[in-house]
C-alpha cells in the first residue's frame, strides 16, 4: 500500500505525543508515592492504567477518521484520545481532577469523555462495546457515513458484552469496527490461561462479519487493516472485527510489580518498542532525517507539557459540586 | 376534553406514539416489542406506525442493546428500550447503573443520555421467583437515573410523556397488575379517562390519591390499588386514611410525606419490594427525619418478606401486601402509641 | 449407526411420555382459563411453557446418560426433566403448587430442582450454561466421568453467558455438552432477527470445539450426535456444542395467540410431528407393531395420569412455610 | 494464644488456608486470585500450597465463572469465587442474585449452594464511581444471600472460616480501607491480633465495638475505624459514644441496635452506601420499630450523597463519611431532641 507521506509523520507525531504524556504522567504519578506508595497520595491519586507501548493500535486509525465518528476505549484509554484528538488540555486536567477537566473532576482517567470528538471509555471491561453499537444506530439513523469504534483489550473478549455487541452490529449490518488490543495479558492472566483460541480474530466467523489479524505491533500494518475496515463501514457494508498484537510496555496499573511476566518477555518487548522501531523506519526510508525528529519531538513535548501545565494551573473544583451534574436539566418542556 | 378511557397499556403505548409522531429521534427498542406489540402491549400497535426501523425486535441480549440505547442515546437519539421483566436486570445491569446512570457525571454534565428504559414489575399470578419482582429499591438506591412508577392510566400517558422528554435516564417501571391487560386478574382501576392530546406528569410529584386524617399510606404500584381498598374498608370501620402515590421514587417527594404524616401523626408504608434495604425503610427514615415529633406510634411496614417470591397461589397471596394486611395493620396502628 | 432396540423403544416411549405430559398439562392449565383468560386462575396459575415438537432434543440423548450426570435446562424444561429421569411425580405436584412437589411449591414449572438425578432449570435466558460448566468442575475434582449438559434455545445463544460458558468450558477441557434447541424463535422473534448467521453450530470455532448441526428433528440423528458428544466428555477430550433444528408446536407459553407465526409454518410442523413420524417409521423398520405401540401409549398414558393424580391428591403448603428454605441450616459447625 | 498480629487482608488468606488444608472440597477462582494472589492479596499464598487446580485464575466471565461456582457447589464443592470489586456486580448479578440466592428456595430445601462470594468494596482512595462503591444495600436487599463485612482482621479471619462452613451463599465483602494493604493509605486499625488456629466469628452477630452512653453509632467496614476515631474526639467533648459494628447485614442483629438505642436514647447511622433506600434507612427502621419511645431525637444518617463517587480528591473526601462528620452530626444530635 502507498501511504501518503503526511499520514506516516502524522501517525508518528501522535506515537511521540502519546508516549510522552505517558512518561510524563507516570513521572508525576509515581514521584509523590514512592517510596511509601499510597495510591491515594500525589498529585494524581486512584488507578493508572497507562499505555506505552499500544500506541500502534491507536494512531493507525487516526488519518480514516472524520469529523464525527465515534470512539469508545478502556480503562487503558490516553492512547485512543490522544489519537483521536481529544482536547488534551482538558484530559490532562480531568486527570489531575482539576474543574477544567473533561468531567470537572468527575470521572478521572477512566471516564473520559468528550463530545467532539466524541469519545467515551470506561472503568468496567466489555461495556463499551454495546455503547458503539449504539452509536453505530445513531450514524444511521441521521443518514450519516460515519463510523462508530469499539477499542478493547483481549482479556475483554471473554465477557460477554463482546458476544452481544458482535452479533447486534452484524444482524443490524451496522457501521462499527471492534478493536481487540491483544497485549497477552488481563492484568496477571495470560491469554493462553484465559483464551480458547489463539486469534480473537477467528471468533468474527461466529457472526459472519471479517476478521483481521494484525500480527505486528506496527502503526503501518495497523493502517492498513483499519483503512479497510473503516472504508467498508462507512459504506455500508457492515462491521469488521480487528486484533492486534501490542505491547503494554509497563505494569497494568502504575505500581503493579509485573512479577507474573518474565524478565525475558519484558526485555523483549523493549527492544521491540514500536516507537523506536518505526523512527528506524521512517528514518531508513528517508521519510524523516535527524532535524525532522527532533522537531517533532520537541513539537510534542511542548504541546504535552503545556497540557500538564494548563492542568497544574487549574483549581480543584469547589466540594459542593460533587452534588451537581447527577441530573440534566430538562431541555424539552411543556 | 373528552372522557375518553383506556387501560394503562394503551395509555402507555399512546404516550409513546405521540411523542414519536412529534421528534424523529424517539425510536423503540427490545425483546418483543415489535411483531408482539411488548409482551404487556405497551408497545402495542407501534410497528404498524412507525416501521421497523423504529420499533426494533432485538435479540436476547440485554446488554447489548441497552447498551446500544445509551450510544443512541450520546448521539442525538433519544431511545425507549424494554428490558422485558425487571427481574432480568441482572444480566445487564451494569450497562444500566454504571454507565447509562453515570456517564452525565462522569461528563462532568457535558454528555446528556436521555434513555427510558421500560420494565414490567410486579407479582401476585403465580409468575414464580423470576418474574415477580418489583426491584424498584434496587434501582431507586443507585445514582443518576429517575425512577417511575404509575399506578393508573392517566399517570402513566403523562409520566411517560415526561420520561421521553426528560434529558436523564428514566427507569419507567409498570406493575403487570395495574395494565389492564385482558390476561391478567381484571382490575378496575386499571382503566380510566385519559386525555387524547399528549401532556406531562411531572416526575418527582407524589400524588395523594385519596385524601384522610387518621394516618398516611404511602405506597406505590399495584399497592395503591390494595391501600385504596383497604380506605374504603377502614372508612366503614371509622377510620381515614390518607393514601399516597409516591409514582416517583428518584426524585423522591419526601415534603408530601412529611407533610400528610405531620397531618395525621401516623404512617404505613406498603412496599411490594422486599422488606429490608429498600423503599419501605426510606420512607420510614423520611418520615422520621421530617416528622419525628408529630407521630403518635411508631411507622409500620407492610412488604413482602425477604424471600424469594414462591410459586404456589397460597404461598405467594400470603407474602405479598394484600387489602387484608394493609386493613390489619392499619387499624393496629391507630390504636398503638 | 446400529442402535440396540432397547435404545429405539425407550426414546419412543419417552417421546409419548413426555407429548402425554405436555398434552395434560396444557388442558388442565386451560380449562380453567378460558374463556376469560386469567392467567393467576386454575389449577395450574402463571406461565407454562410446553415443548410438545421438541422431544426428540430430549430423548436423543437419554439412552447415553448414567447415574451422576447433571443437567440444566430453560424455561421450557419439562421434556428434559423427563427423558432425565426425574420423579415424575414431585414434578407435577411441583407445577401444580404442592406441598409434596420438587420444591414444596416454591418453584413451579421454570423451577424445577432434583438431587438424583441432578437437573435444575432457570426463568432466565442463558443462566444454566455456567452452571452446567461448574458441574463439570465438581466432576473433574471428584474424578468420575460423569458429564454435565447444558439444554439452551437459539434464542439464548446470542445472550453474554453462552460466550462465557462454551470459553470456559474450552478453556479448561471440561466434560459438558451444550446443546442449542433451535426452535426457529424466541417468543416472537425469527432466528432470522436475532442471529447473524444461519447456524449456532458455527459458532465452536470460536472456541475451538466441536460444533455439530443435527439438521432433522429427529431422535436418532439427535442420538448419533448426542452419543459422539457424550461420549467424548467422558473420555475427557472436552466439551463440544450441538444444535438441534426442532419445533415448538404450540405457542411461546399457553395463552400465546401464536400471531406472528404464519397458518403455513404452523401446519408444516404439524405435518413433520415428530412423535409421528418416529412411530412410522418404527413400524416400518418392523421395530414396534400395533400392539406394541398401543401398549406403550396405555404404560405412557397411566403413569402420568398417576403423576396428575398425585399432585392433585396432595395438598397445598401451609402459607408460613413461604418463609422456611430460605436459608440452609449450617451443617459444619465447631 | 500468641499475640500474633496479622493485617485483615493475610487474617483472610490464612481462614481460606486452613479451610482449603481441611476440606478438599474448598477451592477458590477468579480473576487474578492465583499467580497475583488476588489484586486485594485476599488470597496471596494460596496458589504455591494448593496448586493451579484449587486456585484457578479465571478468564473476565464473571457471569461465566460465578455461575460455575455455583453448579461446583450444587455437585458437592465449597467454591470461594471472587469478583474483584463489588462495583462490577451489574455484569453478573443475575448469577448471584437470581440464581444462586435462590437456588435452595427453589429446591423446596433439597439443594444447597455453598458458595463464598468474596469482592472488594470502598472508597476514599479516588478510584471514581466505577471503583469504590460498597453497595452493600443492594445485596443486602435481595433475599437468600448472607452478607458480611469485616472491619478488622480478627473477624476477618473468623467470619471467613464461618461462611465457607455455611452451606449457604455468602457474600463477603472486604473493604480496602481496612486490609492493610502496604499500597493503601495506612491504617493502624486494619492490623490485629489473629489467633493462629481456626476459629468462627458466627455469621449474623454485631460488635459493640465501644461502649458509651449518649449516642449509638451503628456503622460497618472502615467507616467503624471512623466512628472509633470520632468516637476519641467525641470522648473529649464529654460525648460517650457507642460504637456497633454490625458485621453481617444479613442477618441483621437488630437486637444488638435496638438494645443499644433503648440504653443511649439517640441513634446515628454512618454509612459509606448511597443514602437513599439502602442500610441507612433500614437500621433507622430497626430502631423506630424497637425502640420508638426511647428515641430522644430523631434519628439522623451520615452517608454518601446519593451521587456516583467523584473521582477528584476534595470531591470523594467531602462525600464519603468522614470523622469530621460524624463529630459534628454526633454533636448536633446530643443538642436535638
Ligand atoms: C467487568 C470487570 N471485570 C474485571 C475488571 C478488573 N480489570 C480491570 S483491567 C482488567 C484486565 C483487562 O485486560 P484486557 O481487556 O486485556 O485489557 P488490558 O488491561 O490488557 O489493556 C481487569 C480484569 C473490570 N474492570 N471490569
Ligand atoms: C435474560 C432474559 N431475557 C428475556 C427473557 C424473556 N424470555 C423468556 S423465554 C424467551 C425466549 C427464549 O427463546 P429461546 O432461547 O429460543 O427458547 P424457546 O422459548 O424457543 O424454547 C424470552 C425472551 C428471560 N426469561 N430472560
Ligand atoms: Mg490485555
Ligand atoms: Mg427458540
Amino acid at each position: 500500500m502507498d501511504i501518503p507521506r503526511e499520514h506516516l509523520v502524522d501517525m508518528y507525531q501522535t506515537m511521540v505525543k502519546i508516549r510522552r504524556f505517558e512518561e510524563r504522567i507516570r513521572e508525576i504519578y509515581l514521584d509523590d508515592k514512592l517510596p511509601a506508595f499510597d495510591i491515594a497520595a500525589g498529585l494524581i491519586p486512584g488507578e493508572m492504567h497507562l499505555a506505552a507501548g499500544q500506541e500502534p493500535v491507536a494512531v493507525g486509525m487516526r488519518p480514516h477518521l472524520k469529523a464525527g465518528d465515534a470512539i469508545t476505549a478502556t480503562h487503558r484509554p490516553h492512547h485512543i484520545a490522544i489519537a483521536q484528538g481529544v482536547d488534551l488540555k482538558k484530559m490532562a486536567a480531568e486527570i489531575f481532577g482539576r474543574e477544567t477537566g473533561l468531567g470537572r473532576g468527575k470521572g478521572g482517567h477512566m471516564h473520559l469523555f468528550s463530545v467532539d470528538p466524541a469519545f467515551g471509555c470506561s472503568g468496567i471491561i466489555g461495556e463499551g462495546m454495546p455503547v458503539a453499537v449504539g452509536s453505530a444506530m445513531a450514524f444511521r439513523h441521521k443518514g450519516t457515513d460515519n463510523v462508530a469504534l469499539a477499542f478493547f483489550g483481549e482479556g475483554a473478549a471473554n465477557q460477554g458484552s463482546f458476544h452481544e455487541s458482535l452479533n447486534l452490529a452484524a444482524l443490524w449490518n451496522l457501521p462499527v469496527v471492534f478493536i481487540c488490543e491483544d497485549n497477552a495479558y488481563a492484568i496477571s492472566v495470560p491469554k493462553t490461561a484465559s483464551t480458547a483460541i489463539a486469534d480473537n480474530s477467528d471468533r468474527a466467523a461466529g457472526y459472519g462479519i471479517p476478521g483481521v489479524l494484525v500480527a505486528a505491533n506496527d502503526p503501518v500494518a495497523v493502517y492498513e487493516v483499519m483503512g479497510e475496515a473503516i472504508a467498508r463501514a462507512r459504506k455500508g457494508e457492515g462491521p469488521s472485527l480487528v486484533e492486534v498484537k501490542t505491547d503494554r510496555l509497563w505494569g497494568h496499573f502504575e505500581g503493579d510489580a509485573d512479577a507474573y511476566r518474565s524478565d525475558e518477555f519484558k526485555a523483549d518487548m523493549v527492544a521491540r518498542d514500536p516507537v523506536n522501531s518505526f523512527v528506524k523506519r521512517l528514518t531508513d526510508e528517508g521519510i524523516l532525517n535527524e532535524s525532522d525528529i527532533a522537531g517533532i519531538q520537541q513539537a510534542m513535548y511542548d504541546e504535552v507539557e503545556e497540557a500538564i501545565q494548563f492542568a497544574l494551573d487549574s483549581p480543584y473544583p469547589e466540594p459542593e459540586t460533587a452534588l451537581e451534574d447527577v441530573f440534566a436539566e430538562r431541555t424539552v418542556t411543556l | 376534553m373528552t372522557d375518553r378511557k383506556l387501560t394503562t397499556q394503551k395509555a402507555i403505548a399512546e404516550a409513546i406514539a405521540l411523542e414519536m409522531r412529534g421528534d424523529d429521534s424517539v425510536f423503540v427498542m427490545g425483546e418483543d416489542v415489535a411483531t408482539y406489540g411488548g409482551i404487556f402491549g405497551a408497545t402495542e400497535g407501534l410497528l404498524d406506525e412507525f416501521g421497523a426501523k423504529r420499533v426494533i425486535d432485538t435479540p436476547i441480549s440485554e446488554t447489548g442493546f441497552i447498551g446500544a440505547a445509551i450510544g443512541a442515546a450520546i448521539g442525538g437519539m433519544r431511545p425507549i428500550v424494554e428490558l422485558m421483566f425487571v427481574d432480568f436486570f441482572g444480566v445487564c445491569m451494569d450497562q444500566i447503573y454504571n454507565n447509562m446512570a453515570k456517564i452525565h457525571y462522569f461528563s462532568g454534565g457535558n454528555v446528556s443520555v436521555p434513555v427510558v428504559l421500560t420494565t414490567a414489575v410486579g407479582g401476585g399470578y403465580s409468575d414464580a421467583g423470576q418474574h415477580s419482582q418489583t426491584l424498584w429499591g434496587t434501582f431507586a438506591h443507585m445514582p443518576g437515573m429517575k425512577v417511575v412508577i404509575p399506578s393508573n392510566p392517566y399517570d402513566a400517558k403523562g409520566l411517560m410523556t415526561a420520561a421521553i422528554r426528560d434529558d436523564n435516564p428514566v427507569v419507567y417501571m409498570f406493575h403487570k397488575g395495574v395494565l389492564g391487560l385482558g390476561w391478567m386478574t381484571p382490575n378496575p382501576r386499571a382503566t380510566g379517562v385519559v386525555p387524547e392530546e399528549p401532556y406531562e406528569v411531572p416526575i418527582g410529584e407524589a400524588n395523594v390519591a385519596r385524601e384522610g386524617t387518621d394516618l398516611t399510606v404511602v405506597t406505590v404500584g399495584l399497592s395503591v390499588h390494595r391501600a385504596l381498598d383497604a380506605a374504603e374498608v377502614l372508612q366503614e370501620k371509622g377510620i381515614s386514611a390518607e393514601v399516597i402515590d409516591l409514582r416517583s421514587l428518584v426524585p423522591l417527594d419526601r415534603e408530601t410525606i412529611v407533610a400528610s404524616v405531620q397531618k395525621t401523626h401516623r404512617l404505613l408504608v406498603v412496599d411490594e419490594d422486599y422488606h429490608s434495604y429498600g423503599m419501605s425503610g426510606e420512607v420510614v427514615s423520611t418520615a422520621i427525619e421530617g416528622a419525628f415529633d408529630y407521630l403518635d406510634a411508631p411507622p409500620v411496614r407492610v412488604t413482602t418478606p425477604d424471600i424469594p417470591i414462591p410459586y404456589s397461589r397460597p404461598l405467594e397471596q400470603w407474602a405479598l401486601p394484600s387489602v387484608d394486611r394493609i386493613v390489619e395493620a392499619s387499624s393496629n396502628l391507630l390504636v398503638a402509641g
